[in-house]
């Protein structure tokens, strides 16, 4: 791909990109949210028409005006947004329009066993015939990922195929590759974790602001100077120093929280000042924790402290007025009204402080407040009433983070809060939740990436199948962490710890 | 009839109660005779449902707002029309009434059946069938509009006076639709085993009952309204025992001619009954009677 | 992913399909029982019958809006579709004097080509689906008054015409059972749309459109071919009710049939498809499509006064949609 | 991530907001001008008031129908609640003899209270727009029917009454321009309904919950006391609807309003306003409601005959909106 040039109204995505993939290598594509990764990709795989241009296959010019034929031509993709039908079962996505046939109806049994086949190849232990919407978003992730293996392309493109999963499911996701490359299939992997692109790619192609900057190889380049071609400079690597937080007052208490099999008898405290770290294997019960202490799902039993104070939590909004902000893992279905600018997406939990006599909003102070987040976290938008569906993902999620740093909560809790986020803005990230915790707010992180959980927290909590089974301090290793999160009765370890 | 002499060009616009009904088709077919015998230009418009008062007025403003040299105007509600009306007065558009009358003096004539009159006619017949005792129902098509009211009160109000030993026993409305007649006719015989006959109101409704009675395989008396050949094919067939006629091909042929009347300066009565009768397979092929059906 | 790691799928204990569905028949039963009970005129063979009877042309029309309800579309123009393909059989039987067989292909060719055209617009214009058929509404609605010569067109000359609604096959069979063939079509309908919405590329993809049409476009399906099918096949299925109302009627009303799509509509959500699209059942719309005939037949049985009737259909409705809701929350 | 690296946003040229909403009323225009040419009489003063006075009722229903479409949701209420409104008017007027302002207030508390149920419905008990608004539906056309006796009202008694959408305010001063009240009401309906829209809280969450429910409610708001608002707001509209089409017919007619509903909502739609919610303006809705009136009177001024108005009618309705999205689709 030559001189590719692609615009959307409002804005430029990409001008004179180029990308070149090889039989049988793994190509990283890296760039900052918003450089035109995946405008790129969705190209090359018919989704999008480029403006301008050329694309060679096998040295012929073609012309991919379609999935279909991108298709036909060997292409595959893994979008980076989930692109399930949520009512379908794993099977009937992985094999739609594709369907296995009996005198022209549909042969189901064939179907299921055809799913299965492809999961087992994975090691993968999925149902086929559980429809998709009841799967966690790891699990949807796995079933695109099976999808496009049932393609049997000559050329695969993974955008952010890891965003959601554990290190387990990467680890089997990277062994699939490795035998994928061996068959001569040309990969294309997106992610922002640069620890991935060490491991797996072959040659990585760096893009800054829908421009081209780059080719290197992977093994011989050092990650320092990757990160310094996406961002055009180079990012010191701040050490966090772990501040004495025992005596601060506890900030959110929880006791014995129940429901049903996801969440066990959790009880935990965080102080004022303190980030708590929540590890645990995918389907762990950290997000049913966060969303039972929030009021987004009803609990069977288990009081809520705030400040102090026992507080009834039954509604989103009980938790907003005690102070408590969410940060929600799947920022598409919960955490952003998408056909809303990113200004109102920023002020909706604080409309009422825009509201003036006769509810009438104060929309200058509105467009004031969302300007200062743009520029404090460097979100990417062509301005402030940019509608927020058309925001690439990681200035989206950036989007979400905003609100709640608008609200104004005393206590903070991100499920995956960088997924999906570009290094750069991940240091920026970072460096916010520790400038929060240093203005006294009570911080809790659910991370699945035990590297970021490890950096940030002053002390982690681990969790397996619904129960809290330890507490760690901030700087354990890894290992400490998986024997926690493997283990299925509670430790010894002081449960009431903090 | 009138010689075929060129009118000036004149244009008649009648604003009528339905359009898609057979009865107003017939209305319809009376005027455009009249138009095509008079030489005048002769349009026609009505209302999806006799409930739809302010489309009325929307037909009718339109039809100001085009000028005509005449309009008939058969009211939902003569009320609502009187603003209109006085415009057209103001406009010097003479206005005729038809099928039923408008309160006001601005219509030189009315042009129209007495409902309440011919329902009783109905009634009469009803209880000749039926032996002057029993039980009897109505399926109309409208509760609110003029003729339904006119005529189940025509009907029930002459069961009370001159029948006491008949019982109306249920009054619905099908709003006209020959299936939702059905279905409620249906439902009247299946709860009242004992019932004896059923008025069908207008055209609809009356087709509709004979629908019922036929899916069920009853014996009861129908007696309907209007013609049509439906109608006229289900008391050839026994199926229905009679019907009370308006003459809607009549109803708009006079209100033409009196348009024209009007425009030429002649004075006109101020009601012309367009009258109505009772036939049934004796009669039906009568002269007189053949000449108010229609099909 | 190894078995280690991965906790097995906690479904919970899950309700067997056949019990979930039986339950799904409550809101009905409830109505049959207290209907009975009330009146004793209800629970006869022949009311049964009639209800059934009043159940075909609606609930035919029904299951052709479930098709398109599941692929998140509407279709307002059902109702004038049936009687604008009324109106051809009877042109092409009555005004042609062509026979039986070729008026009942006429109809339902007329449904496929309507939708065809629907579907054209939808799919390939982008028209939002409450538009283009709401525009075909009013077409088909004036082209029926125009081509019936805005008059009823009788079936008199066609003598079998009345028996596919009114005659009963299985009742010269079994005299004891004497069911309308109107109502066997209905089921038989039922059947083949369950059929192919269960077992068919045609009905997996009514689904999947519904579900996230994005996603089937990016999975290279030719997403316009089968939205277009899709309305095709259900504007058939209007074909078929535009017969059985013209047999039922022994003629083609060409001014019968609007207001027809919101009681079908109603049926099929009643029945728990949603409007959203991505799920819903034939056997739903056909309990919907009873609930409606039922409720109007016993509130006529118990002489309710019509004004009445109305209120009350009203709030069981609600109630009706509302028990669906508590039952699924509880499940 | 700093200012030094983040790019600034290349911005196309964007196309002013104001020519936007130019662009949009080029259907309108397209038809105003055919019909100019086509009929002298279409272009007098007094047709002109006559096709806004028609627009009046659809277009302050549709302006209540696009406050609950643009939050996803659906009232397919709207007719028979204002003739419910109206029924009101005209029991406290008429029956009661109280004066003028009592009934008015009475008419649009009618709407607010049927709003407040309707939206308590739909957001408590999470029964689907559709079915909780066609419940509605009946059970108010039944209650119309009820408390006026199934007899039109008159509103004789009260004098000034005709005058609420019949005089003329502005005309008695300008006797140039004799716009009836009933349009200048359905202008200051529009003026306040966008306004509420475009800068009130209500408005704000109107969109947001149409945009995505589950986001505004995990952002800690009383999502159910503001859907609630957005109908019971609706419904006090659809209350000034029936207090215009009273006043035109100097009565309450208790059969009138079923099928009034599709009307409005296709004004909204043809505005441009999205079924599936989050997005739509008050602009866009009156000139749908518009592009409707001008096509019936135009038609009617050209004595097209009526089953071929129908034809038209629904041609122009598809063809309209897809102009549009040609328009929105070359921006
Ligand atoms: N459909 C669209 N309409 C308008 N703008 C778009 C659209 N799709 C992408 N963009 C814009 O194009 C630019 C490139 O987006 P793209 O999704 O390719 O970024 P990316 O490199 O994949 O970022 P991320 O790492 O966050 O996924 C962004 O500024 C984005 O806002
Ligand atoms: N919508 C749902 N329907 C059914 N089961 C669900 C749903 N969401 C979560 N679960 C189940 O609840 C359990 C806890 O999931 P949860 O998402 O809380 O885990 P987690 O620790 O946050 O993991 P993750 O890293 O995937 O977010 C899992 O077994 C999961 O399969
Ligand atoms: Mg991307
Ligand atoms: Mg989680």
């Amino acid at each position: 791909m030559t001189g590719i040039d692609k615009s959307f109204p409002g804005v430029r995505a990409l001008s004179q990109a180029r990308f070149q993939l090889l039989p049988g290598e793994v190509h990283a594509l890296m760039g900052e949210n918003g450089a035109g990764k995946s405008t790129l990709m969705k190209i090359l795989s018919g989704v999008y028409q480029r403006d301008a241009g050329t694309i060679l296959l096998d040295g012929r010019p073609s012309e991919i005006a379609s999935p279909r034929e991108a298709q036909d031509r060997g292409i595959g993709i893994i979008h980076q947004e989930l692109a399930l039908m949520r009512d379908l079962t794993a099977a009937q996505n992985i094999f739609i329009g594709r369907e296995p046939r009996r005198f022209g109806i549909l042969d189901e049994r064939a179907l299921n066993r055809d799913a299965q086949a492809i999961f087992d190849s994975m090691n993968l232990r999925l149902d086929p015939t559980v429809v998709v919407e009841s799967l966690t978003i790891a699990k949807q992730q796995m079933v695109e990922i099976a999808k496009a293996l049932s393609y049997r392309s000559r050329v695969l493109i993974m955008d952010e195929p890891t965003a959601a999963l554990n290190d387990a499911e990467i680890a089997e996701l990277f062994a699939i590759i490795n035998r994928l490359k061996a068959e001569g299939v040309g990969i294309v992997y997106i992610s922002h974790k640069m620890d991935e692109i060490k491991r797996i790619s072959d040659r990585v192609t760096v893009m800054r602001d829908g421009e081209y900057v780059g080719t290197v190889p992977a093994a011989e380049t050092p990650i320092e100077t990757i990160i310094s071609m996406m961002v055009g400079r180079t990012l010191g690597s701040e050490t966090f120093v772990v501040p004495n937080t025992a005596d601060a007052p506890v900030a959110l208490e929880v006791r014995n929280l129940n429901r049903g099999r996801e969440i066990r008898d959790v009880s935990f405290s965080v102080r004022q000042g303190e980030i708590l770290g929540f590890a645990g294997l995918m389907g762990a019960g950290r997000t049913e924790v966060a969303r039972a202490i929030f009021g987004a799902d009803r609990r069977e039993s288990g009081e809520i402290w705030v400040h102090g104070k026992r507080v009834g939590i039954s509604t989103p909004r009980d938790a907003v007025a005690s102070g408590i902000g969410y940060l929600s893992e799947d920022r598409k279905l919960f955490g952003l009204a998408t056909g809303l600018d990113v200004r109102n997406n920023i002020a909706l939990p604080s409309l009422e402080r825009f509201t003036g006599p006769g509810g009438i909003l104060n929309d200058a102070a509105m467009r004031d407040a969302a300007r200062g987040y743009i520029r404090q976290l460097s979100i990417k938008t062509p301005s402030e009433t940019q509608e927020a569906r058309l925001l690439s993902g990681g200035n989206q999620q950036k989007v979400v983070i905003a609100k709640w740093l608008l609200r104004d909560c005393d206590i903070l809790i991100f499920d995956e809060p960088t997924r999906g986020i570009d290094v750069g803005a991940k240091t920026e990230i970072y460096k916010l939740l520790n400038t929060l915790a240093a203005q006294g707010k009570a911080i809790i992180v659910i991370s699945s990436e035990l590297p970021e959980v490890l950096r940030l927290s002053h002390r982690i909590a681990v969790m397996c199948e619904g129960r809290l089974t330890g507490f760690l301090p901030g700087g354990t290793s890894q290992e400490e962490i998986m024997r926690l999160a493997t283990q299925r009765e509670p430790s010894m370890q002081v449960r009431h710890a903090g | 009839g009138v010689p075929s002499i060129a009118q000036d060009n004149y244009d008649i616009a009648l604003i009528s109660k339905g359009f898609q009904h057979q009865f107003w088709q017939a209305v319809k077919a009376g005027a455009d005779k009249a138009g095509e015998e008079l030489g005048v230009k002769v349009t026609f418009e009505g209302p999806d449902t006799e409930s739809q008062v302010d489309r009325q007025m929307d037909m009718l403003a339109a039809a100001l707002s085009r000028n005509p040299s005449a309009i008939g105007f058969a009211a939902l509600d003569s009320q609502a029309a009187t603003p209109l009306l006085e415009q057209a007065k103001a406009a010097n558009i003479p206005v005729i009434a038809f099928d039923s009358g408008v309160d006001s003096d601005i219509p030189l004539t009315t042009v129209t059946t007495d409902n309440v009159a011919a329902a009783a006619l109905a009634a009469d017949k009803m209880a000749e069938l039926i032996g002057d005792e029993g039980k009897v129902a109505v399926v109309a098509h409208d509760q609110t509009s003029r003729t339904g009211i006119d005529r189940v009160d025509g009907f029930v109000n002459r069961m009370k006076e001159a029948h006491p030993n008949i019982e109306v026993v249920s009054v619905q409305y099908g709003g006209g639709d020959q299936l939702q007649s059905t279905e409620i006719t249906k439902s009247i015989l299946l709860a009242n085993p004992d019932l004896k006959g059923i008025f069908g109101a207008n055209e609809g409704s009356a087709i509709g009952v004979a629908n019922g009675k036929t899916e069920l395989g009853s014996d009861i008396v129908v007696i309907g309204f209007d013609s049509g050949a439906a109608q006229k094919g289900m008391i050839k067939s026994g199926v229905m025992a009679g019907a009370i006629t308006q003459n809607p091909v009549g109803i708009g042929y006079e209100t033409v001619k009196a348009a024209v009347g009007a425009l030429k300066g002649e004075t006109l009565p101020k009601v012309i009954d367009s009258g109505f009768n009772w036939y049934d397979a004796t009669n039906m092929d009568d002269p007189e009677i053949a000449a108010v059906l229609y099909d | 992913m190894t078995d280690a790691t991965a906790p097995a799928v906690r479904s919970s204990p899950r309700v067997s399909g056949a019990f979930h569905r039986l339950l799904a028949f409550s809101g009905l039963i409830a109505l049959v029982i207290v209907f009975s009970l009330a009146s004793p005129n209800f629970m006869q063979t022949q009311n049964i019958l009639a209800i059934l009877q009043a159940t075909s042309v609606n609930g035919v029309l029904a299951i052709a809006a479930t098709l398109v309800i599941i692929t998140g579309g509407i279709d307002l123009s059902v109702g004038t579709l049936m009687t604008f393909c009324a109106v051809v059989a009877g042109v092409v039987l009555t005004f042609w004097g062509l026979p039986l067989p070729v008026g009942i292909v006429a109809a339902i060719l007329a449904g496929t080509v309507s939708g065809l055209v629907s579907g054209t617009v939808i799919a390939k214009l982008k028209v939002p689906p409450f538009i283009a058929t709401l525009g075909m509404m009013l077409i088909l609605k004036g082209l029926s008054l125009v081509i019936s010569g805005t008059k009823p067109i009788y079936f008199n000359d066609t003598p079998g015409f009345t028996q596919i609604a009114q005659g009963s096959f299985i009742g010269a069979i079994l005299p004891a059972l004497p069911i309308p063939n109107g109502v066997v079509i209905l089921f038989a309908v039922a059947l083949i749309a369950a059929f192919v919405l269960s077992r068919t590329a045609l009905g997996r993809y009514t689904f999947a459109l519904g579900s996230n049409e994005e996603a089937v476009r990016l999975s290279g399906v030719n997403v316009d071919r089968w939205k277009i099918a899709v309305y095709a096949t259900s504007s058939s299925i209007c074909g078929i009710a535009g017969l059985l109302i013209a047999s039922r009627l022994n003629s083609a009303q060409p001014a019968l049939g609007q207001g027809y799509e919101l009681d079908a509509i109603a049926a099929v959500v009643i029945g728990g498809t949603s409007l959203s699209g991505g799920r819903g059942t034939v056997l739903g719309t056909l309990i919907g499509a009873l609930i409606i005939s039922v409720l109007a037949n016993g509130l006529r049985i118990l002489s309710v006064p019509q004004e009445w009737q109305t209120v009350v259909t009203g709030t069981i409705i609600i109630l009706a949609v509302y028990a669906d809701i508590l039952r699924r929350r509880s499940l």
